[in-house]
């Protein structure tokens, strides 16, 4: 039964595609998302009934601005030292550990890492993640995770917990 | 009932299950029990079609104004029908035992069946895009089973035919998008009823000399001919025979007699045109077959000199028709070229079958390594002896009888020059298969192949069959000229009549 | 990094885990553009297209060595096989109902997805069809190098 | 229509610039990423001539392919190796080229100009009947469909086989053994 808990996501992103709410279009969604559960469910097998608690929901929708504010922030940041004459960059690799839970919260971190500008996540072993920063500051992994990891990790812990 | 479209659908159903087959890991007797069922089916069918009238069959009942694709049963498509089926059936029933040496026999009937779904596609058609789609099936099938064994040689032959194959479908599409472009249609017949007022202009050269290089490249008449002899020896021996048996005719003369004589019209330029390719094909082919010690090159350049027969012969009917000769040297000129297309495919197949036969059980195609097979394989040995009788052109076999025509027609059109021609190219096939005959047959077995014997009887059925339809072929030809020939001649002397004859009125 | 595609041990964990959850919805997404081929624009070729990506996707990010466990040489071809002798079935079937290739299936009401009788059959067999072709190419090149055929 | 011509052109000198390089270059890694170029380019002069669904499929297509080649290039230590250059052959090719090209220029002026449709024109075309019975006598809204899956299926189903013999003859030709037994000598 696991592999079909993907399913109410993928008939909401086909009933997202088509836009209508015909009983054909409804029928040929269900049909679709039986046939893509048994044929990737296994891969997905998200935990979808847990996800839908409110506090979940609460701590998601309180994630996606803030998300949105430090990419814009991030952005600025990137435009100013690549405009600046000067070009004020110290682009290194740094290693973070994280303590968030479960794969799915630390795949979910190190794609927000590398959605924001200036910051990109290559590679996620076990706990740690090895990030390349276009300008590195500080000297410790506490520094490094405090101003790369843990705005986002803060509420993603909210999330995940 | 309508026995059209069976003739795709049924290859192509063939093909489509072969791979799942193999999946299953059926016993190889159903495999090819099901491949000899269907060739003998289709071929069973065709042969019923030559005594039914022409007819047209308009695909998913979209019957004119034309908006879908038709098939077209007239006299020439069911002559080619015939022959196709009939190479095909004898082809998978030498493979039987032939194909024990390669690997992988479910791939090897897939890919035969999808050449033979294509040829049959191109001959039935009557619209030119899907002409053109079926032209690629057959290509793309007989580039992978070039390249069957898997060994670098073939890789390489492989590929020089599937680039210069490109060009060519390259220039197919080019000429079809011009004519869709000038007349608003695919349609061949709406094409020809709009050629006559279209025929002045330069880009109608420009469309013909698109197709002339196009499908000149598939039927490797001489400018073009670079890839045939790479490309028909390394194929395993019963594909061979398909290639230069059916493929190059289907594929090639066929859709240039249909187009140049039924759709654009025959004109004098295109009829020199067709006479100047096919005698330098016909010199050339047999001058160049002339030095070769493999076996399968040597008569792959024999097809170049062969085909460059059946062009020579059917221009001259073309040009008598176009300068307004007399009908009789025409319409001869045309059957003599029809025959000869016939009789080549059937002792040009049972020659490559023959070599097929000889390399199964000696390993080798090099003339200079065999000699004095006709004592341990004496069915072979009968059977390439006719062959090589027919191809060299002494009576009674079948190649005799349409030489004959050729040489009187030409002589009755007038072209002096070219019926000498034509008998010391004759000639010269004559003294190269002599050669195959003092090195394969005669003399003293090597002591390397002292242990061979015949391949056993589903190898020399086919090759006895073949063997008796070159002899008959000729003798008994009065008895099914009319059924076969004269309606093939009649489709092609018609010309533009074809339109009337598909949209009616 | 940890890239070891050479060895064929797959990408980052990261690539992995987003390779998985979005193969499900191109999936979804693919089919959609099969299924509204008649509708929109779209169909059975650059939808069947979609679907091989959602495949090429997991095999990609996974690298070699853990696909050739699940993956049989064969599977594309046969499913290819199959939808193209659906497509055919199709055929045959107006073949009987009075003509190859006749649209025998009630045409329906336009705009509704089922209208035009056998035409979104055709689109999603020949939507499988090329999906199983252009991941049977991609598995041909990159995941079996060499196919080893049984000797049949 | 003129803006649209400058862009066509356009992109057809990148087209043919990208092919070019992807011809010269020794790099197999550059040349699959020039042939992406023209495919991208490609999708963007159907886009150009409003065709969305080719553009669509050319894209997906040309992205998928780009992904292949490259996965298949980058573990692969193949070199291209130089070859002398042949000033002989280049010439044939140049000549052949232009003559060939000139006949286009001489006889393309007969063709339909550029932009007009086959199905607006006074005399009934092909495309005409299409545009008239598409949406009455197949029952699909989508008019490219209808020719390709109803009055045209027939093809369709030739275009699919084509693709099913490229994969089957690709397998066949990729077997790491051709031949059982003696191999034939040479």
């Amino acid at each position: 039964m696991k592999r079909f808990a993907a399913f109410p996501l993928f008939l909401l992103v086909w009933m997202g595609l088509t836009w209508s709410l015909h009983w054909q279009d409804l029928l040929a969604g269900v049909l679709v998302s039986l046939v893509v559960c048994l044929l990737v469910g296994r891969f997905v097998a998200l935990s979808v009934l847990p996800m839908l608690s409110p506090r979940r929901i609460f701590w998601t929708l309180v994630y996606l601005p803030f998300f949105f504010y430090h990419c814009v922030r991030a952005n600025l940041d990137v435009a100013y030292r690549v405009l600046h004459p000067d070009t004020p960059i110290r682009p290194g690799f740094i290693r973070v550990e994280t303590t968030l839970p479960s794969r799915a919260a630390r795949v979910i971190l190190a794609s927000s890492i590398t959605l924001t500008p200036g910051t990109l996540a290559v590679d996620l072993v076990d706990s740690s993640l090895y990030i390349h920063w276009i300008n590195v500051r500080g000297k410790t992994h506490a520094d490094y995770h405090r101003a790369v990891v843990a705005p986002f990790e803060r509420i993603l812990k909210e999330i995940f917990r | 009932m309508e026995t059209l479209p069976l003739f795709i659908a049924i290859p192509l159903a063939v093909a489509f299950l072969f791979p799942v087959f193999e999946k299953l890991s059926l016993r190889r007797a159903l495999l090819d029990g099901l491949a000899v069922l269907a060739t003998a089916a289709l071929l069973a069918g065709s042969l019923g079609l030559l005594a039914q009238p022409d007819r047209v069959y308009w695909i998913g009942g979209w019957a004119p104004p034309v908006t879908g694709i038709n098939l077209v049963s007239d006299g020439l498509s069911r002559l080619m029908l015939v022959v196709v089926q009939a190479i095909s059936f004898f082809s998978i029933v030498f493979s039987l035992r032939y194909m024990d040496r390669y690997s992988s026999r479910g791939f090897y009937y897939g890919l035969f069946f999808l050449l033979l779904a294509g040829m049959n596609g191109v001959v039935l058609t009557g619209d030119l895009f899907n002409l053109f789609v079926f032209i690629e099936i057959a290509a793309i099938a007989s580039y992978a089973l070039v390249a069957f064994g898997c060994e670098s040689e073939e890789l390489e032959a492989s590929f020089k035919y599937l680039v210069l194959g490109s060009v060519s479908s390259a220039f197919i599409l080019l000429g079809v998008g011009m004519l869709y472009n000038l007349t608003g249609t695919l349609n061949m017949a709406e094409v020809a009823a709009k050629a006559p007022a279209l025929s002045g202009l330069p880009i109608m050269a420009m469309v013909g000399a698109c197709f002339l290089f196009g499908f000149g490249l598939k039927a490797a008449m001489v400018p073009f001919h670079a890839w045939l002899p790479d490309a028909h020896p390394s194929a395993p021996a019963p594909i061979s025979a398909m290639l230069s048996g059916v493929l190059i005719k289907a594929g090639g003369v066929y859709v240039l007699f249909r187009l140049f004589f039924s759709v654009f019209g025959m004109d004098l330029l295109y009829a020199r045109v067709f006479m100047a390719l096919g005698a330098v094909s016909m010199l050339i082919g047999v001058l160049l077959a002339v030095g070769q010690w493999d076996f399968k090159r040597l008569l792959a350049y024999h097809s170049i000199s062969q085909m460059g027969y059946v062009l020579l012969s059917v221009g001259v009917g073309g040009e008598v028709l176009a300068r307004g000769g007399p009908t009789p040297v025409a319409a001869l000129a045309v059957f003599a070229g029809l025959f000869h297309l016939v009789n080549h495919a059937a002792f040009k197949s049972l020659l490559f079958l023959c070599s097929g036969s000889m390399e199964y059980v000696t390993g080798t195609r090099q003339l200079a390594e065999m000699g004095g097979l006709s004592r341990p394989m004496p069915l072979t040995g009968l059977a390439c002896r006719v062959a090589a009788l027919s191809i060299s052109g002494i009576p009674p076999f079948n190649g005799f009888w349409s030489k004959l025509l050729i040489i009187i027609a030409i002589v009755q059109a007038g072209h002096y020059a070219l019926a000498a021609l034509t008998v010391l190219v004759s000639f010269l096939t004559l003294l190269s298969f002599i050669k195959v005959q003092r090195y394969a047959l005669e003399g003293p077995l090597p002591e390397l192949l002292r242990s061979v014997r015949e391949a056993g009887l589903a190898m020399s059925l086919p090759l006895l069959a073949l063997a008796a339809l070159c002899l008959l072929g000729g003798l008994l030809l009065p008895l099914y000229a009319g059924a076969l020939f004269t309606p093939a001649q009649e489709a092609m002397l018609s010309g533009l009549n074809y339109a009337r004859a598909i949209l009616g009125g | 990094m940890q890239a070891t595609s050479e060895s064929g041990g797959g990408l980052s964990p990261i690539v992995k885990t987003v390779a998985r959850w979005m193969a499900g919805f191109i999936l979804v997404f693919g089919l959609s553009v099969v299924l509204y081929g008649h509708l929109t624009p779209g169909g059975g070729f650059a939808g069947g297209v979609v679907l091989s990506a959602a495949f090429i996707l997991v095999v990609l990010s996974h690298g070699r060595r853990e696909v050739l466990q699940i993956l049989s040489e064969r599977a594309p071809t046969i499913y290819d096989g199959l939808a193209a002798l659906a497509f055919l079935l199709l055929a045959v079937l107006g073949y009987a109902a009075g003509g190859f290739f006749l649209n025998f299936l009630p045409k329906g009401q336009p705009f509704q997805l089922w209208s035009g009788g056998i035409i979104p059959l055709c689109n999603l067999a020949i939507g499988v069809k090329v999906g199983a072709c252009l991941f049977g190419v991609f598995a041909a090149l990159a995941v079996f190098r060499h196919l080893h055929q049984r000797s049949a | 229509m003129t803006a649209i011509l400058i862009g066509l052109f356009a992109l057809l000198i990148f087209m043919i610039v990208a092919c070019l390089i992807a011809i010269e270059t020794r790099d197999l890694l550059s040349a699959v990423v020039c042939v992406g170029a023209a495919g991208f380019g490609l999708a963007l002069a159907d886009l150009l001539l409003s065709a969305p669904d080719l553009a669509l499929t050319q894209m997906v297509v040309e992205f998928i392919c780009v992904v292949v080649l490259i996965r298949v290039v980058v573990t692969r230590q193949d070199h291209t190796h130089e070859t002398p250059k042949d000033t002989f052959a280049l010439a044939a090719v140049v000549l052949c080229l232009g003559l060939f090209l000139a006949a286009c220029g001489f006889t393309f002026a007969a063709l339909r100009p550029f932009g007009a449709p086959l199905f607006a024109g006074p005399e009934p075309t092909m495309a005409g009947q299409y545009v008239a019975h598409g949406l009455p006598d197949t029952g699909a809204v989508n008019y490219v469909t209808s020719i390709l899956l109803d009055f045209r299926g027939y093809d369709t189903l030739g275009e699919a086989t084509v693709i099913f013999v490229s994969i089957i003859g690709a397998y066949a030709v990729l077997r790491s053994v051709g031949r059982i037994g003696h191999a034939s000598h040479k």
